[in-house]
């Protein structure tokens, strides 16, 4: 399966890209994808993440082809 | 029911005329209008600031201010509705965002204004980095609920 | 603080860009504007209105308006405020009042913005006769305070 | 003393008159200067009164040259 995985703002900064493409064997959740793209770095806290642009919790399955995004709390307005 | 994300900067006032002209929404039926403008102030947290690059996630930020808006108009008997959000760079003074809102009672304009203000700060998927006289940068940390803690 | 009493037609959009350009409002403090418009209907109470004579009592109407906004600024710090209220025959669609509110933060506009709003409407000595479409005409009985009761 | 009584909105149509110039001998009060002016009319409620384009209270003492008014609840905006 392939994942789309985006970060953004202080976040994609922070881990110094903005995405990765993830090829994964099995059904994975929202939490199972950051540690499987970013097996040194612990999920930051507060967190905000979206699949394919909906907002989504961190246990939420992950389909072949969905674009993952995890972002920090936003500030527009 | 309109939401545009622009990277260019924008008269409120003259869009919201446009807007009207355009849509034909005064019929007869609009007894009430709520606009709320954001602007850049030059000053934040007592930091002087020079100015504000707002970044965005396309696609996602426009659905996200379109759910809101249907969310206001379940709640409250919405006539139309008009959302403008500046991305990129921005100076002080300038228009951040827009929130329009025509009903035929002044009750619901205010407060599906008020709400569609508030799910925008909390849900729409934009991030402020602030740009500051020191030359620094910095992510604006959190918004605030922007009211006044009960006495 | 600015209160204009008029028996001419504006274009609220216009007025609030022109005040804003000749006050020169926007220095950098401003970040939230909340801007109330009550426009004329076409249809009140179930029936099909023509237009609307709008009495006031000259003089006291402009001091009572002046006395509301500068209650409204000294329980919210509001940077400026400029109510703008027509008098005399008025069309559907038409606007009656504008409130226009800038001050720092969001909450204080719209918080400001209503109060000037509600007391206008409780305070202000203005009188509206409806002109039916039947070609009768009546008085307006008694403003509302155009929210819904708590459910 | 001079009193000047202004009616407006339904309550002028209803008075069939606009104004009133009072002269009185005496101090009265706000519901004393209707009762001089309307003889035949009571006070209607509800009824808004004031003195010299301030709200004021039916009990409000009147002054020599004072304009006195009194409308319906108001209904702008």
């Amino acid at each position: 399966m392939s994942i789309k995985v985006r970060y953004f703002a202080s976040l994609k900064e922070d881990l110094g890209r903005s995405e990765d493409i993830l090829e994964t064997a099995s059904l994975l959740t929202v939490r199972q994808i950051w540690q499987c793209a970013n097996p040194q770095q612990t999920l930051p806290n507060p967190i905000l993440v979206a699949v394919n642009k909906d907002y989504a919790d961190l246990e939420s399955l992950v389909n072949d082809g969905d674009e993952v995004a995890f972002f920090p709390p936003v500030t527009g307005g | 029911m309109t939401v545009i994300v622009t990277g260019c900067g924008f008269d409120p006032w003259q869009e919201i005329q446009n807007y009207q002209q355009t849509t034909g929404i005064l019929d007869g039926q609009v007894g009430a209008t709520n606009v709320f403008i954001g602007t850049l102030r030059d000053f934040n947290d007592g930091t002087a600031v020079k100015g504000m690059t707002l970044e965005h996630y396309p696609g996602m930020t426009e659905r996200q201010l379109e759910i809101i808006i249907s969310e206001a108009a379940r709640q409250w008997p919405v006539i139309d509705a008009l959302v403008i959000h500046r991305v990129g760079d921005i100076l002080p003074n300038e228009p951040i965002v827009l929130v329009a809102v025509w009903t035929s009672h002044r009750g619901d304009a205010f407060d599906a204004s008020r709400h569609i203000m508030e799910a925008l700060k909390s849900k729409a998927p934009f991030w402020k980095k602030e740009r500051l006289v020191s030359a620094d940068s910095r992510w604006v940390k959190e918004n605030t609920n922007g009211y006044k803690p009960a006495q």
